[in-house]
């Protein structure tokens, strides 16, 4: 019995522009454990979409993975035709989206969309399907779900779509499920009602969850494992109580300091200084660097390897990796 | 995060990215000196009968395109045609623009009475099959190059009205606009300072379109003998008058025909080019 | 400590007719006051009318009844000439940085923008100098002045945005959301600019925010909205240890803590959706999702009352 | 159900504005609309006789009067050139016009929507180039030039098609429709693609990728619905410029249908004639516009329901 759904080694994804090659994603490699939820933290940039959508092999033009290895259950998903890696879409794997907005088609009914997931990977006739579909979505907490099955998107709460969207996405219990920014769009209330949902699902079916988020709140309160990613590549990864508690790398520690308090007012926020990089002009060595308050000379020469400082708690730093 | 277009990077970029745009600029560019240097290219007049007894002459060293059905030269024809084509292409188009800018962008940011009755005028003005519609003022003013003008400027005035409202209502909502009002800028101020200078590259992608469809339009009227009169030479007028000799002297009426394709092919091609480099969003009408 | 009061909103109401004769209930009868110096938060969820009171209160939206005051005039049934003078002591920043700035300007005219429209400088040179003077006053230079908009980062383009919104001394300044749309990293830079520009100016913020952690930092009175209606308001001290109506606990509680010790077995959360503003329920109108809700919930609107040094309208705290 | 009858009523607002508007600008003709109609020599006898009989000595609001009413009772006047009535003129010639725009917007929707798929799904790969380049030419041609090239070619040197349709049956409308649907085929296609091409942009498309569809069912089954939506609007837009057109395509086959009776009402200097050809067409073009209306409501649910 394997221990890991889902092992990604040294994923590198590009995209080729007029410009030449960007590298979204560069040598990342993690893996998420049978029933755990792992998430990827960083923000706006750092390439984390960009993980999300190479494992489904679903990276929009001009994109492509460029090498690495991604296996599912020890399914080699690189090597798959695009045949056979739709059979594993939705039954596998499934996805959801940041904007439960656009991501669900505006001129079909909601119920016809979740049953189209049954109909394509389970031998069921069209009422079965429906009655599955009626099932989940009471799982997933729509209340009335016959006059639910009737609705367009439009006539949904941002909530409710999200919900339809997980629904769509746990129908076939897929062994893993990515998150991409599920609750960014929504308000706190129902973001809290939706990490629940998130939570619950997993516990009873069984699915791991690639969490996919820019919130450190939302990755404290949901994830056993957590990335931090930043310029397309991971700078640090541990167990998410030994990260919260012990964070190495000066960029993670900037985040957990720039949260603002709630518990107290203070006079000033902390800050990262400067900008998130431009990923087609890096700067040379680590890319956190220019940023880096405590950044010496050899930042500045070469990329430092992620390397295991505890057992479990890796770092891509030079400093972190001398002071240890 | 392309928003800004100053007038040299938009060249960079179509210079880079589609070349057929540009090199359709060469060929409108060529069109528009041969036009130009018409009286010094060839040594004949539009309406001289150069060799009355050699009619409907097939092409020699003297006559690179033959003469047609009176004797004259065709080349020479064709050259002083294209100054028609262009012409008409230009300024009926200009006109157009400029009062369907004007209309739209007051319709689109005042809104109520004058919206409606602008857009109303618009609707009755699109309802008409445009051809139909050149015909009738057509026969209302009469002939002449001034009238063709007008007629194709009446027709398609309505249609660039109703995409700058349209586009006008987007921008209406922009927070930047926000910002002026809540600033206290002018209405005339915000719709010069901040809405016309945002629509400015839909024009010009529309200007480029509407080009080609009003030389249609003029050739067109002019091949069912409603636009301009003989003697002056339209490619238009050639393609009705070579039409008779069709099965004997094909090309009389198929040069003018290809001239014509050509240069609207080429603003087709210009515009698509600029419309890609200035502004994604025009692709939908 | 005795506060004027700067700006005082009336029984304000906005509503937007919808086709058939339904209307949107954005704003309903809502009455506030914002002191002199102080920065007030208005938070609640999106769709809630924090925005639309916002911009209602400096009068980009026209209400469809109440009355604005400020420093004791009203300025709601003002001509557009009469109140030219007050619309330049009141200006707003957007929450899109890339949504608020013209592409077609330079930074220098957007900035000189409002200088102009008021004549506050005689010269083009001594605008320019104004205009240098206030991107130093957000942290930009000089040598920003000709650049458009596209060419600046999100937080650089949020800076222009004040630099604007600060440009004619005005008193009162209206925040939409100024750091929903930036990244994490580069919020606190903006939060600690706008908080600096505050004290620096002597300057009065309507902050208007759904993030609470936000809020904590900025206000120094927050006012919770819930579906066009206030639910409470008073010192932020006092709302965050301890909140008294029922839908500020929930909003509170469901913020998730960048503390994985915190996390909750059992969390608070909030039943059902969100009623229409286009129907809103009878009586209070958070009644339909709220789990002490009685009788009198469903028919009788609450009030705001003073309880525990802050305003609540909640019938909980009734008799 | 409310929303389409206020449709209605705007669409009788504008088709009286457009009648209106055609009896002023065949009305302010410079110099004497009787005597252009029956040329310089007619003698003033004659003239007042068809002045009277024709209303223009009455005030224009009594002529626009006994015009609208007439046209509601089915009497759109008598053609001058022709001597008969106009209404039966058009009942005539319409049928062939119908058979010609039919078979020209079958033809050029058929193709137009069949090149637009394949060039958006093959975005950016040879056959989206060719199928570009072919229907900018679509768009760049003359109708006239298609018209009689296709005459010359297939009808004269290879004598596969009657050069001149009038009476050679449904074989006579090949060429014609062909020649009359070149251009709408060019430009629907360009639609359909960039539209298209936009729709398989949107994340509902990534969606349904999610969940394991393939790349045909994505496109069948959720692209094309929300892509052939403003193609419809198109549609409508299109029967404007196929009535245009067909004025010359049935001049160049010598089709007896509305556009060459228009050309005949202005060669003719016929008032009435020119009158009723171009509000019958307009109405027609207008009543396209409806349908479309309808049609666009029926497909997307999201104006269905504000209806």
């Amino acid at each position: 019995m394997e221990k890991t759904t889902l092992n990604v080694e040294h994923l590198c994804a590009s995209f080729f522009t007029d410009h030449g090659e960007i590298r979204a994603v560069n040598d990342v490699s993690f893996q998420v454990p049978k029933r755990s939820i792992i998430g990827i933290v960083g923000e706006s940039g750092c390439g984390k979409s960009m993980t999300a959508r190479s494992i489904m092999r679903l990276i929009k033009y001009p994109g492509k993975i460029v090498s690495g290895s991604i296996s599912l259950v020890g399914k080699e998903l690189t090597a798959l035709s695009e045949t056979e890696m739709s059979n594993v879409r939705g039954e596998e794997i499934s996805l959801i989206f940041q904007e439960p907005m656009t991501s669900l088609n505006p001129v079909m009914k909601v119920g016809k969309q979740v049953r189209e997931v049954v109909l394509l990977h389970r031998r069921v006739t069209k009422k079965e399907a429906k009655a599955e579909v009626l099932r989940m979505f009471e799982k997933v907490g729509i209340s009335e779900p016959e006059k639910r099955y009737e609705c367009y998107p439009h006539e949904l709460s941002g909530g409710l779509r999200q919900r339809v969207m997980i629904a769509m996405a746990m129908i076939c219990r897929p062994k893993l499920l990515i998150a991409d920014e599920p609750t960014t769009a929504l308000d706190v209330t129902v973001e809290a009602q939706i990490l629940e949902l998130m939570k619950n699902l997993r516990d009873e079916i069984g699915t791991s969850i690639i969490l996919i988020s820019h919130n450190l709140g939302v990755v404290a309160e949901l994830c056993d494992y957590v990335h931090v990613m930043y310029a397309g590549r991971i700078v640090e990864q541990a167990e998410t109580f030994e990260l919260f508690d012990h964070p190495r790398h000066p960029y993670t520690v900037g985040l957990m300091n720039a949260r603002a308090s709630l518990e107290q007012q203070q006079t000033v926020l902390d800050t990262i200084p400067g900008t998130v990089p431009n990923l087609a002009a890096l700067p040379e060595g680590c890319s956190f660097a220019p940023r880096c308050a405590q950044c010496g000379g050899r930042c500045h020469e070469c990329v430092p390897e992620l390397t295991e400082v505890l057992p479990g708690h890796f770092v891509r730093c030079h400093l972190a990796q001398q002071g240890v | 995060m392309t928003e800004q277009n100053t007038f040299r990077s938009v060249l960079c970029r179509l210079c880079r990215e589609n070349k057929l745009a540009v090199f359709s600029a060469g060929v409108i560019l060529l069109f528009v000196v041969l036009a130009i240097l018409a009286p010094v290219l060839t040594p004949y007049g539009y309406d001289e009968i150069v060799n009355a007894a050699n009619r409907l002459a097939p092409p020699s060293a003297e006559h690179w395109m033959g003469t047609d059905e009176v004797g004259r030269d065709v080349l020479t024809r064709m050259l002083y045609g294209s100054r028609i084509s262009l012409l008409v292409g230009i300024v009926p188009t200009v006109v157009s623009m400029l009062a369907g800018a004007v209309l739209g962008i007051l319709a689109g940011y005042l809104g109520g009475r004058v919206d409606s009755i602008i857009m109303r005028l618009a609707d009755i003005m699109l309802a008409f099959p445009s051809m139909l519609l050149a015909m009738v003022i057509m026969y209302t003013l009469g002939d002449g190059i001034i009238n063709i003008f007008l007629a194709l400027a009446l027709v398609n005035w309505a249609s660039v009205a109703r995409i700058v409202r349209a586009e006008t209502l987007k921008l209406r909502e922009a927070e930047y606009v926000e910002a002026a009002r809540s600033i206290g800028v002018g209405r005339f101020t915000i719709m010069r300072r901040h809405i016309l200078p945002n629509c400015i590259p839909s024009l010009i992608v529309l200007f480029t379109l509407n080009i080609p469809s009003a030389i249609l339009s003029e050739s067109s009227l002019s091949f069912l003998g409603l636009g301009i009169q003989k003697p002056m030479a339209s490619w238009g007028l050639m393609v009705n008058t070579g039409r008779q000799y069709l099965y004997t002297n094909p090309w009389l009426s198929l040069a003018p025909s290809v001239a014509i394709m050509l240069i609207v092919l080429a603003f087709n091609f210009l515009g698509d080019g600029l419309r890609d480099v200035l502004d994604p969003h025009l692709k939908k009408q | 400590m005795e506060q004027k009061k700067l700006l005082e909103a009336r029984g304000l109401t906005v509503e937007f007719p919808l086709a058939g004769h339904k209307k949107v209930h954005a704003v309903s009868d809502v009455s506030l006051d914002v002191m002199e110096h102080e920065v007030l938060a208005l938070v609640g969820e999106s769709g809630c009318g924090k925005s639309t009171l916002g911009k209602t209160m400096i009068r980009l939206q026209e209400p469809t009844a109440g009355e604005i005051c400020f420093r004791g005039t009203p300025i709601t049934g003002l001509s557009p000439k009469a109140f030219r003078d007050y619309r330049r002591q009141m200006q707003i920043v957007f929450q899109d940085p890339y949504a608020s700035l013209n592409p077609r300007m330079t930074v220098r005219g957007i900035v000189a923008e409002p200088l102009e429209t008021y004549h506050v400088c005689e010269s083009k040179e001594a605008t320019t100098e104004r205009v240098v003077e206030l991107l130093e006053a957000v942290g930009l230079t000089a040598d920003h002045l000709y650049r458009y908009a596209h060419q600046f980062s999100g937080g650089q383009r949020q800076r222009v945005g004040i630099a604007r919104a600060i440009a004619l001394n005005p008193a009162f300044i209206v925040c939409d959301e100024p750091v929903s749309a930036l990244d994490v990293s580069v919020q606190n830079q903006i939060l600690n600019l706008l908080k600096d520009l505050q004290g620096r100016f002597g300057l009065t913020y309507l902050f208007i925010s759904h993030d609470l952690s936000v809020v904590r930092f900025i206000a120094n009175r927050v006012c919770v909205m819930f579906l066009g209606k206030l639910c409470e308001i008073g010192d932020t001290e006092t709302v965050y240890s301890k909140p008294l109506h029922p839908y500020t606990r929930f909003l509170l509680d469901a913020i998730p803590k960048a503390d994985p010790h915190q996390r909750r077995k059992e969390r608070l959360l909030l039943a059902g959706e969100l009623p229409s503003p286009v129907n809103p329920p009878a009586g209070c109108r958070f009644h339909t999702r709220c789990p002490y809700a009685t009788e009198k919930c469903r028919t009788v609107e609450p009030q705001l009352q003073e309880v525990e040094g802050r305003k609540v309208a909640c019938h909980i705290y009734g008799e | 159900m409310s929303n389409i009858i206020r449709r209605i009523g705007q669409t009788v607002v504008i088709l009286l504005g457009v009648a209106l508007l055609i009896f002023i600008m065949l009305r302010i003709i410079p110099g004497n609309a009787i005597v252009t109609m029956m040329g310089e020599h007619a003698n003033a006898e004659a003239i007042e006789r068809m002045t009277a009989e024709l209303g223009l000595d009455q005030p224009f609001y009594v002529q626009f009067w006994r015009y609208i009413t007439g046209v509601f009772s089915g009497d759109l006047g008598t053609s001058y050139s022709l001597n008969r009535p106009v209404g039966e003129l058009i009942a005539t010639s319409f049928p062939n016009t119908a058979r010609l725009a039919i078979a020209a917007a079958l033809f050029a929707w058929v193709l137009g929507i069949v090149c637009g798929i394949i060039a958006a799904v093959r975005k950016n790969g040879i056959l989206d180039h060719l199928f570009m380049g072919v229907s900018l030419l679509g768009v760049s041609v003359p109708v006239f030039m298609v018209a009689m090239v296709l005459q010359y070619l297939l009808a004269y040197k290879l004598d596969l098609f009657p050069i001149s349709s009038g009476n050679a049956g449904a074989i006579g409308y090949v060429l014609p429709a062909i020649a009359l649907g070149w251009n709408s085929a060019g430009s629907i296609a360009r639609l359909t693609r960039s539209t298209l091409a936009e729709v398989l942009q949107e994340d509902y498309i990534d969606t349904a990728r999610a969940k394991g569809l393939r790349r045909l069912p994505v496109i069948t089954r959720h692209a094309l619905r929300n892509a052939v939506l403003p193609v419809i609007t198109m549609m409508a837009v299109q029967l404007s410029s196929l009535l245009s057109g067909a004025v010359i395509c049935e001049t160049v086959f010598s089709i007896n249908g509305i556009g060459r009776l228009a050309v005949q009402a202005i060669e003719g200097r016929d008032i009435p004639l020119l009158q009723g050809t171009i509000l019958f067409s307009t109405a027609l073009v207008i009543l396209g516009n409806l349908v479309a209306d309808c049609l666009y409501s029926l497909l997307d649910p999201r104006i269905r329901k504000e209806v």
